[in-house]
Formats: structure tokens, C-alpha cells, sequence
């Protein structure tokens, strides 16, 4: 039983660190420009199916076509801000809400309309490989998701740290109005956080799509996913996403063994419930 | 004198069944159900401004718990809709107590909403007593007493009267202190609070009220078609198809979701028929995220006010 | 025992105290104004007697009973109602309707509140606009509407947040005139007010806050001459 | 430097300011008092691109601004520094004052004002790596001051600086803003605490319900007691 929850953890673990980049997304968006994007998770899903497709028709290893997957999914999110957000971004919180569901119905309906329901999965040679720590067995593709998103959120760390732009888009986030006032076109930093968030949750998809099967409506429960992590991290907190991805992805895969396997999302969704209830400010806020 | 159109349209309503086909008929019924539980949502949703995503939840409770107690115990579902809509509200009220206590509004009761059901529908997914995946059949014994008829006649008027039932309902709240209570949580709530509107309490019977006449429908639904499964009365696609008939004919006005069902079940009746036969799977509901963003970005009041106020500007003219 | 009684009041936020051991009383009848500069804590003062805030420290009584512990809408019920700084309607509801919401308060039935809601908009002058949607009326309307709202709520202590603001000197004029008129009807009042000028003619008593404590409570000549008030609003004299 | 031709300004269909003029020049110190609600703070929002006049003009060195957004009017050489202090408050000291020189031309000099801006407040330096939050209310004014400064202004529009401060921390304020301005800053002051302001003044301006209704030099000013009649409502 020990081996057992120990190997729960650490696949839990990997898992988070791709959920932690995941939610990084969402975050970013939520903290620059206050919109909750129920889309997240058919951006997710669209993040896969770039890599399945470039895999299966051009034969591309997923993680090349990682950069495809950012690029495509920055233009999506920043013509999503540009050209539906941006009008409606001082009006009503439902209004946000409603637009961003929209925009998942048609992209995963779309994902149905071209390529139909069926699960697709991307079958690679290292596919199978495992690494043995000890006791624990780990497929090596989890590894490797882990590492990348890692790497992608330092990468990220360092763009807002480092960058002229980060630095923009931060204080945009912070303080709109004084960010006018030193000279930040703010309308200029919307759409390209909205971008740069999206690419997060791309970059996530490429990463999973070794080892997690695609379907259209494989979105909904990432939205949910990262929304629990948002919000248990605190909304808008870039460390409080990556701490929360970890903690979920652990939460999520041990209770999958604690509770019968087909009760595995019970989890999660009970997750949501619970944060929501008792921990709506996150672990860290007041 | 302003009753003559309303009893005029009624008249219509009444006759259509004699006249039109069976696909026809099909599609009046859907109409009417979707205006139905789309005026249900609207209690909460329009008129007390509490958006929630998880009607779907309190529909499966209705439509499961008259199916289980006609199929384990006999028991005929004209009792067992009223044992449903009571656990439904039971269930609402949980949910609701929970979420304003802890002062959950806007996106946070969004997110709630759906979660609870999404809850509901997993367990209901993995409990083989509760048929588990494959779903509850009903079997037939057409019999009115168990709410079982033969041919569609009967559901088109037992739905209709239902739709008019709410549309009588929703006439009488625009003009209730209740009524108003809710419309100022949905305005303002912190002055609503500062005017003597106890916040809390009025948001609980918005949704209690809702959820409960949601669940009448969840059991029509079950008696109409004898099937029902986790997927379709359960799942969060149904609390959007729910939703969304209200905020395009109009959230918080007592037509809207009436007119909201009247352009939108034709279109999504009318695209399943034609395109998922041509393999075009997904499209209504692509239509449906575009209309979506269309209302929300051009006519966020609905067409039920936008009809209105051109009515009024072609009258002033 | 006085219509409003506040016992050493304190809220802080994040270490910073808004208002610091203040101790106020109303009586019935009375109108006391609220003066101080910019972040003196008046209306913080104001969201705790109303409910909107809890205190960190002290007690605040109405009518001899507690307020400790009550929400918002317990304490318009009983009869202590408020204005906002920055006015609150009902934006897409009318004129009529909004404050109509407020006479639900202490009436029963629809016919009885309709009728109120009426009188109330005849005399504050808005009768020809019950009409129209809150959120297209001018600023100086929606002051009114506010007031009409909290009117109709049947207040025995009615607490005003800056009604004055933004209006012009007719306006400002008419609206003194007014709360003259309400207090004869026998509603007591406590107002926060920024154009001086007005609500020293206004008021029986002036309470000043700096810094979140009371430096002075008497008449307005008193409290005009007073050196700390003169230093608190415009700086040490140097 | 500045001159401002008859501007009436709006908030939605609140008019809150009404045919405003005035003129500031190179070199000078001028202070707009006026009792809260009076309009000082929406006349500097207009200045600075926040809001726009609904008619009347706004020139700059001779440039007309009333059409151009806050970015370019700190490209030209305004600084906004607002009530409040409005700071990046999740930000370091550093990362804010790096953010004043947000704009091309000031980018360029980043390092030498730093290095001037950390000369006349050592405060600052000592401070840098510290997130802006965490500051004394009178170490965030001097940030807000140091971050205003970072842009490499002509005119700096002041709001209401010693604003909660401590009456030491308040005099200190004062001192500063003289030493900016005798540094070759021209200073456009909004305060309420008038006699300090007014006290280091060239001139002022008296405004009132949106208008102004009294000017002169900073001394006449503090003479005339119907600046006190306008503040206490006598």
C-alpha cells in the first residue's frame, strides 16, 4: 500500500508540474485583465490536437511541434482578447463569462465537426519507456511533460521578471491606471497577456498528448482543473499556480486510489467544491 | 383588450396539434419544454441576476426520482414529480445555503453551480442502482395514470400547460414584492441590502423556486422519451441549452425565454435532423457559442427588449 | 438615552486605524453633521453604524438596542437608513421601481407601497421621471433618487453620505431646504458633508474627524473657531 | 509651458470642471488649492491624458495635447504622479522606477537617472530590492516622486503628495519638492494642506466648484482670506 500511494504521488506530482504551467495560463489571464476564461480547457485541448495532428500526417514528435502549439494558440488568445474580450472588458462579469463559453462550445464543437468523436492517442517509441526510482515506476513521457513545464514556466518567470514587456504586463496587472500614467499602452498589453497565456495552456497540451488520449470534449475538465488551482493558489498568483498545480495533481491521483477508479474525477470536482467553499481567497490569502 | 392577442396566440397553440405532422409536433413540444425550463433558469438566472450553470442538477434529480420510484415501487410518476421537485429543492437549498453563506457570487457561483452537478452526474455515472452509464429505461404501460399516453398530443398539452403555468408565474413575480426583491439583488446588491432586502434569504427562494419547477420538467422529459441517462439529464451541455434560450430571448423578462426557445429550438432541431446526418456533428452547438457571443456583444438585453424598444421607436414615429 | 448612541468605536485596516475610539451620539430630532478632511474616516464610520463594516472595538446602540452582529438590512428594518457617497441605484430598473424597493421595507403589500413610493417621488420632485431608468438619469437626479430610496424605507435615523456633491448652488439650495423639510417630519439625521458652507448651516451639532478620531463635537461656531479643526483642513499654520 | 484655453470637462454628463485657463511657466512652481470635490484632481487627469476636454485647448512647449493618449504626453514631457500614489505596489522599488522610464526617450537614460533619482533619495537605493507595498506611506511619496522623475520631465503634475502623511514626513515632502524644482523641474502642485503649498509656491490658482475663482502669487494668496472662506465655507 505504501509503494502504491508513493507511486500515486509522484505520478500525481508530474501531472502537477503540467497542470501548474496550465494554470499558469489562466492566471496571467485573470490577473492582467480580471476575465475568467472558461475556454481554457479547449485551448488545452487545441494544444493537443495541434501535436496530434503535426504527429500523425507529417509524423513530427510531439515535443518539436511544441512551438507550433505556442505560436498557434498566441494567436488565438490574442485575437480572442482583441476582437471579443476587449469590447466588453469593463462591463458585466457575466458578460465575460458567457462570451468565454461561447468560445469553448466552438472550439470543441468545431474539434467534433472536423475530425468526430473518436479518442485519438499518439503512440511515440519512448511511449512506453519507464524510469525506476526505487520502488517507483515512472513513464518516462511524464518525465520528460514535467521537465518541460518546468522549463516553460521558468522561461515565463523570466519573461515577466526580466523583459521590458514582463515588466509592462505586470504593472499593467497591478495598477492600470498608473501604468497609463508612466506611458504603458495598456490596450496593447491585453491581448498579448491573453496571448501569452493561451501559449501556456498550448505548450501544456503538446506535452500531454503522449500519454493522454484526445477527444473534442476532453476540455471541461482541465477548465475545472485549473480553476481549482487558481483558486486554491489565489487568483492572479503565478507561484500560487504552480504550488496548487503540484498539490492538485497529487490530491487528484491519490484519490484515485483511495476511491474506486471510476469515482477518479469525484475527486477533483469535490476538490473545486471544497476550495470554493473554504478556501475561495486561496491557501495563502487572507 | 390587451388579453385579445395573448388568447388569440393560445388558440393557435391549442388547435396546432390537429393540424400539423408528427415532426412537427416534435418540434412544437421541444420548444415549449426548453421556454419551460429556460423560464425556470430565468427565476434565478434573469431575474434575481444569479447565473448558474448547473440546472442540469436539480432537471436529473427530477427526471431520476420519479423514474426510480415508478420503476422499483410502481409509483406513478403524477406522485413521484412532486417526491422529485421536493428533492431538488432540498438539494438547492443545500447547494445555495452553502455558496452565499460563504458569500460565493458572479463567476465563483458560476463555478459552484456547475461543480455540484457535475458531482451529481458522476456518481450517478458510477451507481449501478441509479443505472449507472447506461441509463434508466422506463417501461410502457400507457396509461395516463402513470403519465404514460398514447401519440404526442397529450405531452404537447401536458408542456404547454406547464410553459403557461410559468409564463402565469413569472407575469405575477414582475409585479410581487418578491419579484422585486430579486430584480435588486440582480441590480445591486449591496443597496438592496441597505433598502431592507434580506440578500441571502430572497437568493435562497429564487433557488429554491427554480429548482424546484426545473425538476417538474426533468420528469416530463423522462415520461416523454422512457430513457433517460447521466450524459443527457445530468450533463452541464443541458444547463447551456437551458441557459441560453433565456439570455438570447431576453434573461429577467417573463417572454424571453419563450421567444429565446422560438428561435433557437427550430435551429438546433431543424441543424440535428439535417447535419448530423451529412456528418456535421457539433455544428449546433458551434452555432450556439457563436449566437452566444453575438448577444452578449451586440444585443446583451436579448431580442425580447431589443423587439421592444424597436416596437416603442416605430410607434413614436 | 440618545436615538443613536456610538461607544468607542475602532476599525483598522491592514494597520491602519479609520476610525480610532470614536464616540458619537444623535439624538432624536437632531441634525448632526460629519466634517473632516480627505481619509478622515467618515464613511467608514458610516458602514459601521449601518452594518456594512464590523467594528474591531467598541459598541454602537439605536433605539437602545444593539447593532452589534446585525446585517444591513436588520438595521433599515429597524428604521436606520443610509445613502451612499457614490450613488447605488438600480441601474435598469425605474425611477418608480427603485424606489419602490425601498418602501417594501416597513409596509405590507404591493398597493401601500406603490402609493408610498408615489408621495415620496411628488416630494422630492421626481414624480415626472418615475418613468425613466435610473441609469439614464443625471447625476443630480440619481442624489435625489438615492434619497428617495432611502426615504422610503420609513428611517427614523436617516445617515447621508455627500448628498450635496456635485451639485450646483440651486440645486445645493434645494436639497438644504429639503432635508430641513424631512426633519420636521420627524427624522432624525446625521450627515457627512463636504461643502462646508451648507452643512454648517444646516447642522444643530458638527462632529470633526481627522485621522479617524474626533478632535471636535459642539455647535458650528464653536467647532469653526476651533485651532485644530483650522489646522486639520488646512495645514499647520505656519 | 503650459497653457490651458477655456477646457470643460465631463465625467459622463457630470460637468466638473468649467472653462478653465490657466498658464504655467518654465521654471515655476504653481498650486491649484480648492476644497475637496472642487475638480483639482480631474484638471490633472486632463492634463495627462486620462481624460479628455469636451471642448477647449491644452498646448505643451506650443503642441496641442488635449487629443493625445497618457503615453504621449509623458513622451513629451509630462509627468502625472497621481492621489494616492497609485505605485506598483507587488513590484520592487526598483522595478517601479524602472517602469517610470517605461517610455523610448527616457528608456535611453534609464541608468544616469536612476543614479541622480537614488541621489536625492538615498532611501530609494537602500530600498531596492523591496516591494513597493511594504514601504512607509512617506518612503512610497518619494517613490511615487522618484518613479514620476524616471520619465525625465519638463512639468511634473503633483497630486495632493502629502496626503496621510505625518506632519514631519509633510515638511520633508515640501523640502523635496522645492529641491526638484530647483533641479530644473517645473512643478504644477494640487494640495489641500494650502499653507505649505502656497508657502513654496510662485503662483496659485483658487478653484472652486469646478471653476477658478481666485489667482495671484503664492503670498497673496496665503494673504487673502477668502482662500480661507473657500476652504471652511465662512
Amino acid at each position: 500500500m505504501t509503494s502504491l500511494l508513493l507511486q500515486a504521488i509522484a505520478s500525481g506530482f508530474l501531472m502537477g508540474g503540467v497542470y501548474g504551467l496550465m494554470a499558469t495560463g489562466l492566471t496571467l489571464i485573470f490577473g492582467v485583465m480580471k476575465v475568467v476564461n472558461l475556454a481554457h480547457g479547449e485551448m488545452m485541448m487545441l494544444g493537443m490536437a495541434i501535436s496530434y495532428w503535426l504527429f500523425t500526417l507529417a509524423g513530427i514528435d510531439p515535443y518539436l511541434s511544441i512551438p507550433v502549439s505556442i505560436f498557434l494558440l498566441f494567436l488565438l488568445g490574442f485575437f480572442i482578447q482583441r476582437f471579443l474580450i476587449n469590447p466588453i472588458l469593463h462591463a458585466s462579469e457575466h458578460m465575460q463569462i458567457l462570451v468565454t463559453l461561447g468560445v469553448s462550445l466552438i472550439l470543441a464543437n468545431s474539434a467534433l465537426l472536423l475530425w468526430g468523436p473518436n479518442i485519438r492517442s499518439v503512440t511515440t517509441s519512448y511511449s512506453l519507456e519507464t524510469l525506476w526510482i526505487g520502488e517507483i515506476v515512472l513513464d518516462l513521457p511524464r518525465v520528460v511533460a514535467f521537465l518541460f513545464a518546468l522549463f516553460f514556466t521558468f522561461l515565463l518567470y523570466l519573461l515577466l521578471k526580466k523583459t521590458e514587456l514582463g515588466k509592462a504586463i505586470r504593472a499593467s496587472a497591478d495598477n492600470p491606471e498608473a501604468a497609463l500614467l508612466v506611458g504603458i499602452e495598456v490596450n496593447r498589453i491585453y491581448p498579448i497577456s491573453f496571448g501569452i497565456g493561451a501559449a501556456c495552456v498550448g505548450a501544456s497540451g503538446s506535452l500531454i498528448i503522449p500519454f493522454y488520449d484526445l477527444t473534442p470534449h476532453v476540455g471541461p475538465p482541465f477548465t475545472m482543473v485549473a480553476f481549482t488551482i487558481i483558486i486554491l493558489g489565489g487568483m492572479g498568483s503565478l507561484s500560487g499556480a504552480l504550488i496548487g498545480g503540484l498539490l492538485v495533481g497529487v490530491a487528484e491521483s491519490v484519490g484515485a486510489i483511495l476511491l474506486s477508479s471510476s469515482l477518479k474525477s469525484v475527486a477533483s470536482t469535490t476538490l473545486l467544491v471544497l476550495v470554493l467553499l473554504f478556501k475561495p481567497r486561496g491557501l495563502f490569502g487572507k | 383588450m390587451k388579453y385579445v392577442p395573448v388568447l388569440f396566440g393560445l388558440a393557435i397553440f391549442l388547435i396546432l396539434p390537429v393540424v400539423v405532422d408528427s415532426y412537427f409536433l416534435t418540434i412544437l413540444i421541444s420548444i415549449f419544454y426548453y421556454a419551460y425550463l429556460s423560464s425556470c433558469w430565468n427565476i434565478l438566472g434573469g431575474y434575481a441576476g444569479q447565473l448558474s450553470l448547473g440546472h442540469a442538477a436539480f432537471f436529473g434529480i427530477g427526471a431520476y426520482t420519479s423514474s426510480l420510484l415508478f420503476m422499483k415501487w410502481q409509483i406513478t410518476p403524477w406522485l413521484g414529480m412532486w417526491v422529485g421537485a421536493l428533492l431538488a429543492t432540498v438539494f438547492a437549498l443545500f447547494m445555495g445555503s452553502l455558496s452565499f453563506r460563504f458569500g460565493l457570487r458572479g463567476f465563483y457561483f458560476v463555478l459552484i453551480t456547475w461543480a455540484f452537478a457535475e458531482l451529481l452526474r458522476l456518481i450517478t455515472l458510477s451507481l449501478d442502482v441509479l443505472g449507472g452509464p447506461t441509463g434508466i429505461y422506463i417501461s410502457v404501460h400507457t396509461s395516463p395514470w402513470q403519465f404514460q399516453f398514447s401519440g404526442r398530443g397529450p405531452y404537447y398539452y401536458i408542456i404547454l400547460g406547464l410553459t403557461i403555468f410559468i409564463l402565469i408565474i413569472s407575469h405575477k413575480l414582475e409585479a410581487s414584492k418578491p419579484g422585486f426583491y430579486f430584480k435588486a439583488i440582480r441590480e445591486n446588491e449591496l443597496a438592496a441590502e441597505g433598502s431592507g432586502v434580506a440578500t441571502a434569504r430572497y437568493k435562497l427562494l429564487a433557488l429554491a423556486l427554480s429548482a424546484f419547477l426545473t425538476a417538474l420538467g426533468g420528469t416530463f422529459y423522462a415520461q416523454y422519451l422512457k430513457y433517460i441517462d447521466p450524459e443527457t439529464t445530468l450533463g452541464v451541455s443541458l444547463s447551456i441549452e437551458i441557459m441560453i434560450r433565456a439570455l438570447v430571448g431576453g434573461s429577467g423578462t417573463p417572454f424571453g425565454p419563450l421567444i429565446g426557445s422560438f428561435i433557437l429550438t427550430p435551429l438546433s432541431e431543424l441543424s440535428r435532423t439535417y447535419f448530423t446526418k451529412g456528418g456535421l456533428e457539433g455544428l449546433p452547438l458551434i452555432i450556439y457559442g457563436a449566437v452566444l457571443i453575438f448577444i452578449v456583444l451586440f444585443l446583451p438585453q436579448g431580442v425580447a427588449t431589443w423587439m421592444k424598444e424597436k416596437i416603442a421607436g416605430y410607434k413614436n414615429r | 438615552m440618545s436615538l443613536l448612541e456610538v461607544h468607542r468605536l475602532t476599525k483598522s485596516f491592514g494597520g491602519l486605524k479609520a476610525v480610532a475610539d470614536v464616540d458619537l451620539w444623535v439624538d432624536k430630532g437632531e441634525i448632526v453633521g460629519v466634517i473632516g478632511p480627505n481619509g478622515a474616516g467618515k464613511t467608514t464610520l458610516f458602514s459601521l453604524i449601518s452594518g456594512y463594516l464590523t467594528p474591531d472595538e467598541g459598541e454602537i446602540s439605536f433605539k437602545g438596542l444593539s447593532l452589534m452582529g446585525r446585517t444591513p438590512h436588520e438595521i433599515c428594518q429597524l428604521g436606520l437608513a443610509r445613502t451612499f457617497q457614490i450613488v447605488q441605484p438600480f441601474p435598469n430598473l425605474t425611477t418608480f421601481e427603485n424606489v419602490l424597493i425601498g418602501a417594501f421595507n416597513r409596509t405590507r403589500g404591493v398597493p401601500e407601497a406603490r402609493l408610498r413610493a408615489s408621495e415620496i417621488l411628488k416630494s422630492i420632485g421626481l414624480f415626472e421621471k418615475r418613468g425613466f431608468l435610473a441609469k439614464t438619469l443625471t447625476i443630480s437626479d440619481r442624489k435625489r433618487l438615492e434619497m428617495a430610496r432611502a426615504l422610503a424605507t420609513q428611517p427614523d435615523l436617516l445617515l447621508l453620505d455627500e448628498v450635496l456633491a456635485g451639485l450646483n448652488p440651486t440645486e445645493v439650495e434645494w436639497m438644504i431646504q429639503f432635508i430641513r423639510k424631512i426633519r420636521e417630519q420627524g427624522i432624525t439625521i446625521l450627515i457627512i458633508e463636504h461643502v462646508l458652507k451648507a452643512v454648517m448651516s444646516l447642522s444643530d451639532r458638527i462632529v470633526v474627524l481627522h485621522h479617524g478620531e474626533k478632535i471636535a463635537d459642539g455647535s458650528p461656531e464653536m467647532v469653526s473657531r476651533d485651532k485644530r479643526v483650522i489646522e486639520a483642513y488646512l495645514g499647520e499654520v505656519l | 509651458m503650459l497653457e490651458i484655453e477655456g477646457i470643460q470637462v465631463y465625467y459622463g454628463d457630470l460637468q466638473v470642471l468649467w472653462d478653465i485657463s490657466l498658464k504655467i511657466d518654465s521654471g515655476e512652481i504653481v498650486s491649484i488649492v480648492g476644497a475637496n470635490g472642487a475638480g483639482k484632481t480631474t484638471l490633472l487627469k486632463t492634463i495627462s491624458g486620462l481624460l479628455h476636454p469636451r471642448s477647449g485647448r491644452l498646448r505643451f512647449l506650443g503642441e496641442p495635447i488635449e487629443n493625445k493618449s497618457p503615453a504621449q504626453i509623458v513622451e513629451a514631457g509630462i509627468s502625472h504622479i497621481p492621489e494616492g500614489r497609485k505605485l506598483f505596489t507587488t513590484l520592487t522599488v526598483l522595478e517601479n522606477l524602472e517602469l517610470g522610464a517605461y517610455v523610448p526617450k527616457a528608456r535611453q537614460k534609464r541608468k544616469e537617472t536612476l543614479a541622480r533619482v537614488f541621489r536625492l533619495f538615498p532611501i530609494l537605493e537602500e530600498r531596492k530590492y523591496q516591494i513597493a507595498g511594504t514601504l512607509s506611506g512617506g518612503e512610497q511619496q518619494m517613490l511615487a516622486i522618484g518613479r514620476g522623475l524616471m520619465a525625465l520631465p519638463r512639468l511634473l503634475l503633483l497630486d495632493e503628495p502629502s496626503l496621510g502623511l505625518a506632519p514631519q514626513v509633510v515638511k520633508n515632502m515640501f523640502e523635496v519638492i522645492k529641491e526638484v524644482n530647483r533641479f530644473g523641474t517645473t512643478i504644477l502642485l494640487v494640495e489641500q494642506n494650502i499653507f505649505h503649498a502656497l508657502g513654496i509656491s510662485t503662483r496659485g490658482y483658487v478653484l472652486q466648484n469646478g471653476r477658478i475663482v481666485l489667482e495671484g502669487t503664492g503670498a497673496e494668496l496665503l494673504q487673502n482670506i477668502h482662500v480661507q472662506k473657500a476652504y471652511l465655507g465662512l
